[in-house]
């Protein structure tokens, strides 16, 4: 706790914010091994770093979930609010008042968001918060051990909570739906594509939802046989074994061109089909991303790339044209009106 | 006619919402009000929009006993539909003025009863345009009433000149209507009843406001920087009047702003907002009701343990549930004192008037900065929305206090040696930097988990309790910052009374009135919880000390209670609620069930003379 | 070797979580069940998913004393992350057996050591597949550990071959891999320690069980129809034990179903499904934990005002906020008794038992829709997701209680005269009529505004105070209804001492050691809120009552000053909460700052014989 | 009280259930003179009189607000509940398994279902619930006296509100991207389109989405001057008169032509431009119905008709396959498991 570390600035080594990548990390992750959700903080990291920006300028935010355990996996430089479930957006939407020339960064899950935190998510895309949203999506609550979430996929089965019964919610059909000025999917297990859109999402003025598919290796089984691993060469006796989660190495992917199909495999023998948007695809059309979302439903893909972009609009901060500094820099002299103002206010009174 | 009685009775107008009969029951009030006399106006308005039944009663009281008088000595009935009632509800010895085109009987021989040809005075009035004519119409009694009882006319210009902000069309049109409806009264009608108004000197020097905007006020000039809310009544016109008066008292030169409102798509998100915003050092707030109280439980208790200053409004409204959203109470109390799961006890401030929410509005915010916890300030409807007379709001005497803040410099000085939960002082309050800080070490993690003393996570047992054994220690820090009660002693009294809130002019209405009947009593007004010592030593002072309030549990002798085991057998409780205004009279029956009258009444001191009629609770059937 | 301790220590195992160590606890635990041997089962977990410590603690106690002992006799080491402070942990004269790839020093000499080479033996194992080696391996402990301090192989046999639903080719699997620790042990260590396990029949008949569970099993003997949930910790296992059981224990010939359970978007969702289906006339269900109570606080307050059957399982982790998911408390109490704005009071059924987790499992439906008003039954982690021993469940002894609900022909014989709240029997407890209904006089129409008898909306205010005061003469009825406190009163008692909840073990260990240290006490284990008269009076009856709870607040304490402040001088507080469950320990020392024993011991009275080491509160640092 | 109505089923003059049109109203409204809720609720009763529905077989839901009022106004003899506000969904989902032979008909507002109830809305529709939801769109709060809602125009100003900065939420283009399966929007003041998607809705099996646009006379007024009325031919001093609601009749339309439009001008003298679906256009076609929505946002066009339906699907409750007799007639004998089950039961704890 005493060591000084470098003042942002500082001549040093990287880049030109003079940090080194050291300077971004995080405390040690406790999820479990192989969680995509580990690869996306890596990334997280890598984005910021190549992007010079200064730690101290970002604010980290998230809900509850194994998903929002994640800010403290990078970034411990920044000031970050691990809040309640559901209701990061507007922990978020308060916060990025207090120095608008901050940068956010949320964590979230699609518990966290797609079930409990519908509302505040659809409305904080509305509101247009300038923020980084990411939703580190595996269709299960991981925390609570594996029950459906709101994007589990239709028809899938897990043992104690039987068949979903319910067509997922689409994150980013969502988010367009609700006017959302940035919108893009990706696979943790391509970190390439995950970092670059990380760096335009932070870039970009205003909310930037980022659909991050990040399978749970220990719940997600599409299996009827949850955790089943089979006993001898036989396989004559499949055990349910609860408490027990083999180490895993995280899913990588190749490189996908632009426009080419990959199906990949995920732990439990289920497949994903990803397909990255062609360099054809225009996303500034909100209506061309709303048909090509709604084509890749009915074809079962997962369509990555940046979807849907609206540059122009001003953040939900910008429309409070609010003074230069900081507005938690401001002193009782900015804040309090003077004293001769309270005659005039008791006289407006009666 | 009975004796002239002065200056000492109230005015029922029974009317249809949304007839704008608010522009003149709010004539009336200030008229009165510039004549000297101390005077309120309480509405008693429906939950809806238009259409429905709707009273506004003005109290006249030369003491300064402005709390609701549970007899109606005048009403103005306007509405076809509450006719009936409002005929049942005059006081014997009453007088019942009445719309002549409500074509119904007025069956009582004991009142004096007065028709009025509104409609006809309003069509003769020929600069009021047709579609004016209901809204103008209004006009009408306003000037039979001031002739029959004495409302002085300049004053009711100088009324109508405020509500029209100075504009001369609207307000001559107004004016000249009132004139017709005391020339057509000064030709028509006899005096016989006995209410007569004289003026007086006791209002001078003071305002009228209702404690919504005092609220908003005195949070503007604490510097508020964040507000987020949710509409509800009654405390939506808190919320509107910082979008009313921030543009003018924080205007810049530049036209930029120093603070931001938002309207948040719930009381979940209003209040995350302000916990966001309060994190992040600005002066957070909301305002809200009941339900938007019980919806913002969750987060409560995580600015609670995660130690975020904000400031959090409750005007209160009857419950449970939506319960009369348009009637008021003290009903929150017990709840707010423990609001959330797990082990938690509230920092709540308990302003008594209208005065006290300008004050309360600005201490608000520094002590969410200094205790860095939510502070709840609990109005209510009565005091919220109505009008009050009040000394005029005073500027703050103490500079903010922004609390233990580290900026750069601190952390540099201290090597960035610090612990965000860290009790450096023995007071149970540590230090916090603020996001855009930018020293390198300054920046921590804040969350609802278990942590230790650096805002890391932890699960350890002994950490989790020794943090919170912390904030156990900060909430007795707490009584020592908090606003103290207003005691007032009286020598040689029998009894202790202890209240809190708007009741306060009912409790001193019924204590005079015990003094009267040879009660003596002490008062005390509690302003905050967590109690303190003084609260402590008066209770330990008297034998009894009857616990006053509006509410169905006694929610406030229930805290006393839990707080004070050892004093528990002292304490009695007088609670009632039906969603009206405290009255005088059922805090003095109240008390009397616990504390006797000596048996001689004291030399000389005459009778309170607001006669008692048969009132029944919950006034109007 | 000291002089030999049977059955009478504790064992705990750390390992990492994920690692599949709970097969491996559950079957000591189970063996030792089997053997007669009273034992309890405590699991430490973190709040995660895999490879963070996690400890599991196992206490025999031939007594049948089976609350947390602060010691550790006998400490397991299997992860190396937690190896120091395992050792640390190990009380003075204890055992540790340790994972001998675990390269750390075995630094304390005041105890006995065992290194186990569980990697070598596992890979011995040639039946065992590589892939499950590490999940198999924690078996070569449970093979040491019986071989050392006297588990009976034929027990843990029985207990694998539950474990694995009676499959040969695991449980043998399994089974030659303990045999292999035994055969290793019995050839490779000598007996140091002075631990022994010895049959006895102390268990004949008993089951093991969590409060979950069981609480589950009991609402489907209720009849349970409809739940709602919201996954939580800990309370998820209540939910999915619904789905589990409901299966099979409601099956019927056509396949159909007499229930539906439903997982919602969230905890007011969760609750408002709930109380559309207890409104429905379905028995409805919902179960949660703190933070999802904060969220059903407006909801809580509707089923209140508007008197809908609904019950809410609160299994009660520490708070306030997140808190420490994993950790067990009795800190919602104070919160759950006036959840929500307005004037509220809640029914509250507080389980000491996992018996009383099935009875009150099945008694809240009827409680519910006998009392028509949301009944709260506040269990904990400790209780919920634990193993306890138990006497088996007991079938319900009295038919459903259906409350007082009219047919159409009930309606038709009243020819449609009556009215959704008017209180017929003067029991404050209103008729209702079932959607679905169809008689044209059976609607009425429910809503969270103010009402009268008849349902239909009002904004009377003596009206909306009577319906009020009729929900308070309804709950004085609930106190005939509530389980009764069980009381067992000691001749000659000094003292009284009251608690609830899963501290029942704990505190009467702590009344034995008390009883041996020469202060007799009488005990009360209060069972629900509304108090009924039997607490009242056994308060009475003792000088002093000391209220023990696993809080910080002294929760329980509050609500007895508020309810009796006549005896409130009379009330002790001993809380204390730091997320382990309650120990003997800090319960005997909180009562001696209260309560001091005659000087001399009793006569005879044996010590007890469980050594105390300098155990410190928050046992693991 | 005490006046014995006629049982359902008995002879009578009118629809084929035996009753009046007068056995299917309620008590008299409380909501302002003009308000385009309460042709809505004629047209509830018109749509379930003309259906020969049985009051008794329907269940009346709603949330808080003036539109939430409305279950009051229409079928007396139906149970109904008037929940909190935004909650109306759950409620619903939870009562209509009482028995699941009943109709739902519940009536929300924009405030209700798209700020607050948000995400009770996105999944009562994405359970596909048996039940009509109707939302009564005027875009303000109306019971808390105009403030904007999620619905209101970007760009409207409202006295002491300012001007509304965000995009609209369309309650349409919300449903269908959750997968509502019925989805329509119409005008309260086109009272026979009304009735007929009301009676399309309540025999629709799942759930049905009617936003229903329904000016707000009182305070919905797009003019700047907030409830000014001009004192005087010179309109020289416009007045702000907050407690004055002049009496209003409310905006009836004529019919329109499918594919045919119409400006309306409302009372403020706002225009709202309707245009009816043409007979050429497929409902069945999510695809084509999120692209007729999203231009008609474009082109600022409120596009009335059925806008979407997916027949086949079965229902929340049609999934938990329930035994034929309603739940809430089940008794002790179905509820119970029997006396014997309980040693089973203890044998399977261990
Ligand atoms: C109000 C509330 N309800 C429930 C929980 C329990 N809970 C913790 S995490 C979680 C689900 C997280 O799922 P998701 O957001 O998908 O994150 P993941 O773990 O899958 O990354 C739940 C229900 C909680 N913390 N708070
Ligand atoms: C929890 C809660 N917050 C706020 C309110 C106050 N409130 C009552 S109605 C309403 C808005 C209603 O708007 P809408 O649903 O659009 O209905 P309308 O009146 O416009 O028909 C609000 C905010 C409330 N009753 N409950
Ligand atoms: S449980 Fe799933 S989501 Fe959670 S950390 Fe493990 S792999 Fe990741
Ligand atoms: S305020 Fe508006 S929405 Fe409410 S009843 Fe009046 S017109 Fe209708
Ligand atoms: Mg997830
Ligand atoms: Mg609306």
């Amino acid at each position: 706790m005493t060591q000084t570390l470098p003042m942002a600035g500082a001549a040093a080594p990287t880049n030109t914010a003079g940090l080194t990548r050291k300077d971004y990390q995080g405390s040690p992750s406790t999820l479990c091994q192989g969680c995509g959700h580990n690869s996306i903080a890596s990334q997280i990291v890598a984005a910021c770093y190549e992007m010079n920006l200064v730690p101290e300028k970002i604010l980290k935010f998230s809900g509850i979930g194994c998903s929002s355990k994640s800010p403290t996996y990078f970034l411990n430089r920044s000031f970050g609010f691990n809040g309640l479930h559901g209701r990061m957006p507007s922990v978020a939407t308060g916060a990025l008042f207090a120095d608008a020339s901050m940068h956010g960064i949320g964590v979230s899950g699609d518990g966290d968001t797609a079930s409990i935190g519908m509302g505040q998510f659809k409305h904080v895309v509305r509101r247009n918060v300038d923020m980084v949203y990411i939703v580190e999506n595996n269709g299960v609550y991981g925390l609570t051990k594996g029950q459906f979430s709101a994007t589990a996929e239709v028809g899938l089965e897990l043992k104690k909570q039987g068949t979903n019964q319910y067509m997922p919610i689409d994150i980013c059909m969502e988010s367009i739906a609700s006017n959302a000025t940035f919108v893009a999917r990706s696979f943790a297990g391509d970190p390439k594509q995950v970092k670059e859109l990380l760096k335009a999402a932070i870039a970009h003025n205003g909310i930037a939802v980022l659909d991050i598919i990040s399978p749970c290796v220990t719940f997600n089984n599409q299996d009827n046989a949850y955790h089943s691993y089979a006993w001898g060469k036989d396989h004559e006796a499949p055990l349910h074994e609860l408490s027990f989660i083999p180490a895993r190495d995280e899913i990588m992917i190749e490189d996908i061109e632009p426009g080419a199909e990959l199906e990949v495999e995920l732990h439990d023998g289920s497949v994903v089909k990803l397909k990255k948007l062609g360099n054809d695809y225009n996303p500034t059309h909100r209506w061309e991303a709303l048909k090509m979302l709604e084509e890749a439903q009915r074809e079962n893909q997962l369509v990555t790339g940046l979807i849907y972009v609206e540059p122009a609009k001003s953040s939900f901060t910008d429309t409070y044209n609010l003074v230069d500094m900081p507005l938690n820099r401001l002193t009782e002299a900015d804040l309090r009106p003077a004293h001769e103002t309270i005659k005039m206010v008791n006289e407006m009174m009666f | 006619m009975n004796q002239k009685i002065v200056n000492e009775f109230s005015i029922t107008v029974g009317t249809v919402n949304g007839s704008g009969s608010s522009t003149a029951n709010n004539t009336i009030l200030r008229a009165i009000f510039k004549m000297g006399i101390p005077v309120s106006g309480k509405n008693l308005f429906p939950s809806n929009i238009q259409g429905q039944p709707t009273w506004y009663t003005i109290r006249v009281n030369k003491d300064g006993f402005l709390g609701r008088d549970e007899s109606q000595h005048i009403v103005v009935a306007i509405n076809p539909a509450s006719f009936a009632r409002d005929l049942e509800s005059v006081a014997p010895g009453g007088a019942f003025f009445y719309a002549d085109d409500i074509k119904q009987p007025v069956t009582r021989t004991d009142i004096t009863a007065y028709a009025m040809p509104i409609k006809q005075l309003i069509r003769a009035q020929a600069e009021v345009p047709s579609n004016l004519r209901d809204l103008v119409g209004n006009m009408v009694y306003v000037g039979i009433l001031a002739q029959m009882i004495g409302i002085d006319l300049e004053k009711i210009h100088a009324a109508l000149d405020f509500h029209f902000k100075h504009r001369e069309k609207p307000t001559m049109m107004n004016f000249n209507t009132v004139k017709a409806g005391v020339d057509w009264a000064r030709a028509n009608l006899t005096k016989a009843d006995p209410f007569f108004l004289e003026p007086m000197n006791k209002t001078d020097g003071m305002i009228m406001a209702d404690g919504n905007t005092a609220a908003a006020l005195g949070a503007i000039y604490g510097g508020v920087q964040f507000a987020a809310w949710y509409p509800i009544t009654p405390a939506t016109s808190l919320a509107e009047s910082l979008n009313d008066y921030l543009p003018i008292l924080r205007k810049r030169e530049d036209g930029k702003h120093t603070y931001a409102v938002v309207q948040a798509e719930d009381e979940l998100a209003a209040l995350g907002m302000s916990i966001g915003a309060g994190w992040g050092g600005l002066r957070a707030m909301t305002s809200t009701s009941g339900p938007g109280l019980s919806l913002m439980t969750e987060f409560a208790g995580l600015a609670y343990y995660a130690e975020v200053p904000v400031v959090i409004w409750d005007v209160q409204r009857i419950g449970p549930s939506t319960g009369l959203p348009t009637r008021t109470s003290q009903g929150d109390l017990t709840f707010t004192a423990h609001i959330g799961h797990g082990d938690s006890h509230s920092v709540i401030l308990l302003p008594g008037d209208v005065f006290e929410c300008f004050e309360f509005g600005w201490k608000a915010l520094d002590l969410a900065e200094r205790l860095q916890t939510p502070i709840f300030v609990l109005s209510d409807l009565d005091m919220g929305m109505n009008q009050w007379m009040s000394k005029p709001f005073e500027y703050p005497n103490t500079p903010m206090d922004r609390g233990k803040v580290l900026t750069e410099k601190d952390i540099e000085g201290l090597k960035g040696n610090w612990g965000r939960y860290l009790d450096k002082d023995g007071d149970g309050i540590p230090y916090r930097t603020l996001p855009g800080n930018q020293h390198p070490m300054s920046a921590y993690f804040t969350r609802g988990t278990g942590h230790d003393e650096y805002a890391k996570y932890t699960e350890e047992a002994h950490i989790f309790h020794r943090v919170m054994e912390r904030l156990k220690l900060k909430h007795e820090t707490a009584k020592e910052y908090v606003p103290a009660p207003i005691v007032r002693e009286t020598r040689g009294a029998e009894v202790g009374i202890l209240a809190f809130g708007s009741t306060e002019s009912a409790v001193e209405e019924a204590r005079a009135q015990l003094a009267a009947d040879g009660l003596k009593s002490s008062m005390m007004r509690v302003r905050a919880i967590p109690f303190n010592k003084t609260v402590e030593k008066f209770i330990q002072k008297y034998e009894q000390v009857i616990v006053v309030e509006m509410n169905r549990d006694g929610q406030m002798h229930q805290l006393l209670c839990m707080d004070f085991p050892a004093l528990a057998p002292k304490l009695k409780s007088v609670a009632f609620q039906d969603g009206l205004p405290a009255s005088a009279k059922w805090i003095r029956e109240g008390i009397l069930k616990f504390a006797k009258p000596a048996k001689s009444s004291p030399k000389g001191k005459k009778k309170v003379a607001v006669k008692k009629t048969s009132a029944k609770k919950g006034a109007k059937k």
